[in-house]
């Protein structure tokens, strides 16, 4: 597969990616139960939920949106799955109407926030609530344990690999391919990059944005059906602060809030280095409460770190540029 | 000259009108295969009303379009071989020049895009226009020259009937005019039919077949330029002969107001420059010279190494409250960018630069006793036409808004003013006043420093014109050897040769 | 005039809806109006909610509390509108305004479920690990019950208990559960604070092959309290060993009574606590009717 | 009064109408909505989320966002709540809690005028931060130890109104003096309609934008201590829910995402219009998960409304 014309070291998820080898390193010579086959497997297993979810994310914020209500959207798809499957006993059609609904609700993100031209933020602050409230009504809030067959998402293993990383592997190399081999891939950026021109070449913004909302939707559907096959019930309070976890995972792999371009695979090791962060954390039997401020550091340090990198990038253009100008006219 | 040959455009009473208002009218001609139609008019005549109408950004109101003969009811631009160089970029900053380029007419399918074809497509397209720029470079990482050239490569890609380029020479430097007009030619030879639009006489003259000419939205004239002389065709876009404007100068005093020594940043060189109370110093130089850069280096919106004197005494580095405790005022040229609070009241950007000029407060910091009259008194002195001081600036004309950003700096009492592109997009009458009260300023002992991108302007009110070219202060006149032809081959001249050394 | 009741609840989720019932059926009973409002785990909600129930007049509150130490205020304003308040569920030690408590009594679950397990552990030789997933740090139950768990498993001088807190959150569980036993392979039991998280200690046992069931070799000890449907289908299916079922519907009737009392201006007792039962997986399937979670 | 100056009331509080309808609705509905007593309720379950609405309204108008505010309302709650325990006395407990939100707030501030990182992820880290202490200190439980003094100032009422409202209504009318009579305010809305203009005018634009995240921190450090006196003990995670509230009244007040548009009187009537709803919600007995849904709605649809309103 011939990708897009990307240099493959340039990109911008080659920080985190050395961020994580670095904190893999340091976490081998800490603690000697990190290194074993098992804990990676775990960790990538406790990634995927959050990977997957922030591939969607990823999709959205390079189209130049946000939507803070894909946990939401998580909680409720695991309510119509779980509500269906008591209630009709079909997994099949439980399966499809759940992520059908989880289709939905994204477009219905991306349709608000682009039809009345409100921030994307308020928008989906909106139906953040909206999702929720309409999941509790849906569920009664009720514990529904889930089926057997279900479990199969967030237990199960194939070839000896655990499902749930198989399933992360396959949205991440669906991610990349989406962005970089398709026209869609291509219009989204050039949506996030610049609306206006986007407008000017006449390119059909509404079914872009709409398309990456859906494909948020769509993964966080995923993703709670995993969610849900591994905590083995569906609880009230599933996905609630999800969406800040997703989008530091993005953050952290080199995308931009300001969107226009973005690197799946950066948010994919992004989740997957808070997760070793939390691992590691465990490892070093760090009070619990202390993981969020570690992880508040963290994202903090790799903005002002990017952002130092960005000015001295521009510093160096102007350098160049001046040094350009003495030798063309003296 | 056509006769047999179809037309490939033509439009017939086209008309827009915004919620009421309209803008343009009657617009009727017709196009040929291999022509340039001239379209001017002065600013908010409705020159990029008509683009949009016929590129199918905005629809007629009235009137009909033939494209081939065949009446469009809705233009779809690339479809109809229509595109166009909008007057604002429209580039996509984060994706590549060969994305750019191809994004209207992707190679491969909707969800296998060929990515070699693309960038063969873009290597292909930029050789045949004969630049050389990186397909694979971020637009954004371009310079503003650059990016306009990949945005005619871009419209002339999918033109293969009709382009039709918005004011596409302003942000150029003359090599880059250069390049565009032989583009222009070669699509010319193509067949390829085109609308240019243009506030220079002399591009327009070199380029265009014919002209139509608009004046407040209405079709005012149309013809061939060759029947037609550049007077004439001035003052039917205007609406009247436009006479000598230049004025009696009053001679200015011996004391140096503001110098500067050796200043030097990344896009000027060891510029020095002294400029006496009472005297406009006009700058003159082509787009891109790097005189914005300057005056707003003296003002200190951005470093620069070098000596600045007021009064001689030295104050570089510069900031800007550094500065405008030491009277210095500058008014920008990106109104729009740099000037107006546009969802603010009039009062408010008026009041902006200098509260102090404006508010008596008893304790500082508290209290805006008094501004609304001060604010009032100002918006007379300069003329403001606004419904009232509370009314949202965003609401004035550009000519009005014009005045207030003057009357905010001018009202602080400055001593030294900076004025870059004084007129830029003000309308002939409003430009006479602010011409006018730039002299009555300097009158007043005011060191002045006028930036202009308009030639005419500088001879007018300057009592001395420096020429700046790539960064370089090149020449120097008096008003009494005040010399046209040679300040704009002075300020162009050289980089003509330069331009012809790079490209051997 | 009809007697109102109000109901206010700290959340939603399995248990407390069907307690929640349990008072609704017994309220029902005698002529009560039950007005029911949610706080969704929120301390300030909740006090806003009791306040809208006092504005209205109700003439006695149930309250399960969000929060035990910032909900004083709230009832204090109850108390000067001179409405009677019960708390049910979660004890309220320290308020000065309950006029009673009725709820499980959790100390004695957590006995309970620790006793049975200590029973299973006692032959083993060497230190033995335990991992115990505390409910919430500031909920009383939670407390009691690890309280409680921890008497009975003192009795064994070898233990070793790794306790982490889960704040009720199944997926907290989840992850703990998984990173306790990459630190500390060996854990041969598992006390769960309510045994809905169960199946996500299921599913990491399943993912490490030690999902062995009652009587094979290498099961882990598991055990909980609280009664779900959860916990009842994994102790059936020997996954886990037992589990403290809570009498919800005691719980319910009792709270009823005693509110039905103060209105009427009696003076009741102020601690009513419900112990719960422990059922083993040899004796669960039998008694399926007394757990209120099975299904 | 004719027909322009009610649209002239309706262009500078967008969200009138709304309140409005809401008063009728509820008042025709439930016969203890418009009591004194509800009125006591509203004010005193609103006060915490008045006062952090107005740090957020003056972060807004700078086109920025605060998703740190409400968890500096849980840390600053907790390390008041600390200290006064420790020390028993009001005062430190204060100084400390107001402290803490001034280095919350300069952390932000600092991040986001000196450095200009993206006000969205910084203050989201922030808010980790702020959590994570939060959660340290406390242990996760609530602090005891409120002196008796706080506990009655919680409790009691001047005039019918209590007095953690008063600290709000003082706060509004300094804030509000503020943004119209000071140069300062005058300096956050110029900068926040457009801050090129303002460098270009001399106005230290860093320094701005430094102040209101500053003055944000400093606000929910009150709204902290707002919060002890309101629950009577320092809750680690008090704040945490308040958010989606916060942002909601500012927004649904009219204020402007994007700066330079907005006031910090629309904000009391968005907050006012949250405050309505949930109250009146509570008393007609809506499931707390529909309110959530009636909530959501509201505010998409006010927010869009005010913007038309207030651009007209
Ligand atoms: N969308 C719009 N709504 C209302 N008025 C508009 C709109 N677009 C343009 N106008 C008005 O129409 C008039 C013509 O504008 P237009 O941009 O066509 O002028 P122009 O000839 O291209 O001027 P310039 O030389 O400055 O580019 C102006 O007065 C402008 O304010
Ligand atoms: N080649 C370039 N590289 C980087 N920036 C450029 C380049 N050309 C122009 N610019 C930018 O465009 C703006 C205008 O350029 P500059 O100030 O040098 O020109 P000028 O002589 O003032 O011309 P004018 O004001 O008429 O456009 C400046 O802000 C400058 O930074
Ligand atoms: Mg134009
Ligand atoms: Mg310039």
């Amino acid at each position: 597969m011939k990708l897009n014309n990307y240099k493959f070291f340039e990109q911008n998820w080659s920080a985190i990616a050395v961020a994580t080898l670095v904190l893999c390193v340091f976490l081998t010579i800490a603690s000697p139960a990190f290194m074993s086959f098992a804990n990676m497997q775990s960790v990538l297993v406790q990634a995927s939920v959050t990977a997957i979810m922030a591939v969607g994310m990823t999709y959205i914020i390079i189209g130049g949106g946000i939507d803070i209500s894909i946990g939401a959207i998580l909680f409720f798809i695991s309510s119509v799955f779980a509500e269906l499957f008591v209630a009709t006993g079909s997994y099949p059609l439980a399966l499809g109407v759940s992520l059908i609904t989880g289709v939905l609700l994204g477009a219905v993100n991306g349709f608000l926030a682009i039809k009345f031209k409100v921030t994307p933020l308020i928008t989906t602050l909106a139906t953040y609530t909206i999702y929720r409230g309409m999941a509790i009504h849906l569920t009664g809030a009720q514990n529904i344990p889930v089926p057997r067959e279900i479990g199969y998402l967030g237990n199960g293993s194939f070839l000896g690999i655990p499902v749930p990383i198989l399933l992360m592997v396959l949205v991440t190399i669906l991610g990349v391919y989406l962005i970089q081999k398709t026209r869609f891939g291509l219009y989204l950026r050039a949506v996030g990059s610049s609306e206006e021109s986007a407008h000017e070449s006449s390119l059909p913004i509404m079914r872009v944005t709409v398309l990456a909302y859906l494909i948020g939707g769509l993964t966080a559907a995923l993703a709670g059906l995993i969610l849900i096959a591994r905590v083995g019930g569906l609880q009230s309070d599933i996905g609630i602060g999800l969406e800040f976890t997703v989008i530091a995972a993005v953050i952290l792999g080199g995308t931009k809030l300001s969107g226009g371009s973005g690197s799946i695979l950066g948010s994919v090791i992004g989740a997957i280095f808070l997760v070793l962060i939390d691992n590691g954390l465990n490892m070093l039997n760090a009070s619990p409460y202390v993981y969020d401020t570690v992880r508040g550091i963290v994202l903090l340090v790799a903005v002002i770190v990017d952002r130092l990198s960005e000015v001295r990038k521009s510093r160096e253009l102007i350098k160049n540029s001046a040094m350009k100008m003495r030798g063309t006219t003296s | 000259m056509h006769k047999g040959a179809r037309p490939v455009l033509s439009v017939n009473q086209l008309s827009k009108a915004f919620s009421g208002k309209t803008v343009v009218k009657d617009v009727t001609f017709e196009l040929y295969p291999g022509e340039i139609l001239a379209l001017v008019g002065e600013n908010g005549a409705g020159k990029s009303t008509t683009k949009n109408m016929l590129c199918g950004l905005l629809t007629p109101t009235l009137g009909q379009i033939f494209v081939e003969g065949e009446e469009v009811p809705e233009i779809q631009g690339v479809e109809q071989g229509i595109s166009a160089v909008h007057q604002e970029l429209s580039l996509f900053p984060s994706l590549t020049v060969a994305e750019n380029l191809c994004i209207n007419d992707l190679p491969g399918s909707a969800l296998n895009v060929d990515w070699h074809e693309t960038q063969r497509l873009a290597t292909e397209q930029l050789a045949f226009l004969g630049v050389e720029i990186d397909i694979l470079a971020n637009v954004e990482s371009l310079g503003a020259g650059k990016q306009q050239i990949v945005e005619i490569a871009k419209a002339s890609m999918h033109a293969n009937k009709i382009l039709i380029l918005d004011e596409p020479t302003t942000s150029l430097t003359v090599p880059e005019r250069e390049k565009l007009f032989s583009i222009m030619r070669m699509l010319k030879e193509r067949g390829v039919a085109m609308i240019f639009i243009s506030h220079f006489m002399d591009e327009v003259y070199a380029m265009a077949d014919k002209f139509v000419a608009l004046r407040d939205g209405t079709q005012v004239g149309t013809g061939y330029l060759k029947d037609v002389p550049r007077r004439e065709l001035e003052a039917l876009m205007v609406g009247r002969a436009i006479g000598e404007s230049a004025f009696d100068l009053h001679k200015p005093s011996e004391k140096i107001a503001l110098s500067i020594n050796n200043l030097s940043s990344h896009r000027f060189d060891k510029v020095s420059l002294a400029v006496a109370s009472g005297e406009i110093l006009g700058i003159a130089g082509l787009m891109g010279a790097g005189r914005t850069e300057l005056v707003e280096s003296i003002f200190g919106i951005r470093a620069a190494s070098g000596d600045i004197y007021i009064d001689n005494e030295q104050v570089s580095p510069a900031s800007v409250s550094k500065m405008k405790k030491k009277g210095v005022v500058y008014v920008t040229e990106d109104r729009r960018k740099n000037g107006m609070f546009s969802g603010r009241s009039v009062k408010e950007n008026s009041s902006a630069a200098g509260l102090s000029y404006f508010v008596k407060q008893l304790v500082k910091g508290l209290g805006f006793s008094g501004e609304r009259e001060a604010v009032a008194r100002l918006s007379q002195d300069m003329n403001v036409s606004t419904p009232s001081i509370d009314a949202s600036v965003r609401q004035l004309s550009g000519g009005n808004q014009q005045k207030v950003l003057l009357g905010r700096w001018l009202a602080t009492k400055p001593k030294i003013c900076i004025l870059d592109e004084p007129t830029k997009g003000v309308d002939i009458g409003a430009k006479f006043e602010i011409h006018k009260k730039i002299v009555a300023f300097a009158k007043q002992g005011v060191a002045v420093i006028v930036v202009s991108s308009d030639l005419q302007e500088l001879l007018d009110v300057s009592h001395r014109i420096m020429v700046m070219r790539t960064g370089h202060m090149v020449g120097e006149f008096e008003r009494e050897n005040f010399d046209a032809v040679k300040i704009i081959s002075l300020a162009a001249s050289s980089v003509h040769e330069q331009s012809q050394q790079v490209a051997s | 005039k009809k007697i109102r009741i109000g109901l206010a609840v700290d959340q939603l989720f399995e248990s407390r809806v069907a307690e929640n019932n349990a008072i609704k059926v017994a309220a029902e009973k005698l002529g009560f109006e039950v007005i029911e409002v949610v706080a969704d785990g929120d301390a300030q909600t909740q006090n806003a909610q009791i306040q809208s129930l006092v504005v209205q007049r109700v003439d006695a509150i149930l309250v399960c509390a969000v929060d035990q130490n910032t909900i004083e205020r709230a009832l204090m304003r109850a108390k000067r509108a001179r409405i009677p308040v019960i708390a049910y569920d979660r004890a309220l030690p320290d308020s000065r305004t309950v006029a009673a408590f009725v709820g499980p009594d959790s100390i004695s679950d957590g006995f309970e479920a620790g006793k049975y397990m200590a029973e299973q552990l006692k032959g083993i030789e060497g230190k033995v690990q335990v991992l115990e997933l505390l409910g919430a740090l500031n909920d009383q139950n939670g407390i009691d019950r690890s309280k409680g768990f921890n008497k009975a498993l003192n009795a064994l001088p070898n233990v070793e208990i790794i306790s982490v807190p889960t704040d009720w959150d199944s997926a907290k569980a989840l992850a703990a559960t998984e990173n306790a036993f990459q630190a500390n392979p060996n854990i041969k039991a598992i006390f769960a604070a309510t045994d809905t998280q169960i199946p996500a200690i299921e599913t990491v046992l399943s993912n490490l092959n030690k999902a062995h069931k009652v009587g094979q070799d290498g099961h882990i000890v598991v055990t909980g309290v609280n009664g779900s449907n959860d916990g009842y289908a994994a102790t059936v299916s020997g996954f886990a060993d037992g589990i403290v079922v809570m009498d919800l519907t005691n719980i319910g009737e009792k709270s009823v009574q005693l509110a039905a009392a103060l209105i009427r201006g009696e003076s009741v007792g102020k601690h009513n606590v419900v112990p719960g039962q422990f059922y083993s997986h040899d004796n669960i399937v039998e008694n399926k009717a007394d757990i209120w979670g099975a299904n | 009064m004719g027909m322009s100056s009610i649209v002239k009331l309706l262009k500078s509080y967008p969200s009138l109408p709304i309140i409005a309808a809401l008063l009728v609705l509820f008042s025709s509905l439930s016969p203890y909505f418009f009591t004194a007593g509800n009125a006591e309720s509203i004010l005193l379950a609103n006060s915490v989320v008045l006062i952090a609405a107005v740090g957020m309204t003056l972060v807004f108008l700078t086109g920025g966002i605060d998703l740190s505010i409400a968890t500096v309302i849980s840390a600053t709650a907790v390390v008041g709540g600390v200290v006064m325990a420790q020390t028993d006395s009001v005062f430190w407990g204060t100084s400390a809690a107001l402290l803490a939100g001034l280095l919350f707030g300069l952390l932000n501030g600092i991040c986001v005028g000196f450095f200009g990182l993206n006000p969205f992820i910084t203050t989201m880290g922030t808010a980790l931060v702020a959590r994570g202490i939060a959660f340290t200190l406390s242990e996760g439980i609530a602090v005891k130890g409120t002196p008796e003094v706080l506990l009655d100032f919680g409790f009691e009422l001047l005039w019918g109104i209590p007095y953690i409202m008063i600290v709000g209504i003082f706060i509004v009318v300094i804030c509000s003096l503020a943004m119209s009579k000071t140069t300062w305010g005058r300096q956050v809305m110029l900068f926040g309609s457009n801050r090129e203009a303002a460098r270009y005018c001399g106005i230290n634009t860093r320094l701005i934008e430094t102040s209101v995240y500053v003055l944000s921190g400093l606000l929910a450090g009150i709204a902290g201590m707002v919060s002890i006196a309101n629950l009577g003990n320092a809750l680690p995670g008090v704040g945490d829910t308040l958010l989606l509230l916060i942002i909601g009244g500012v927004v649904l007040g009219g204020t402007h995402m994007n700066g330079g548009e907005g006031s910090i009187m629309r904000t009391v009537l968005g907050v006012t219009i949250l405050a309505t709803l949930t109250s009146g919600l509570n008393l007609l007995g809506i499931p707390f998960y529909d309110q959530l849904i009636v909530q959501g709605v509201l505010i998409f649809v006010g927010y869009t409304l005010a913007m038309k309103l207030s651009r007209t």
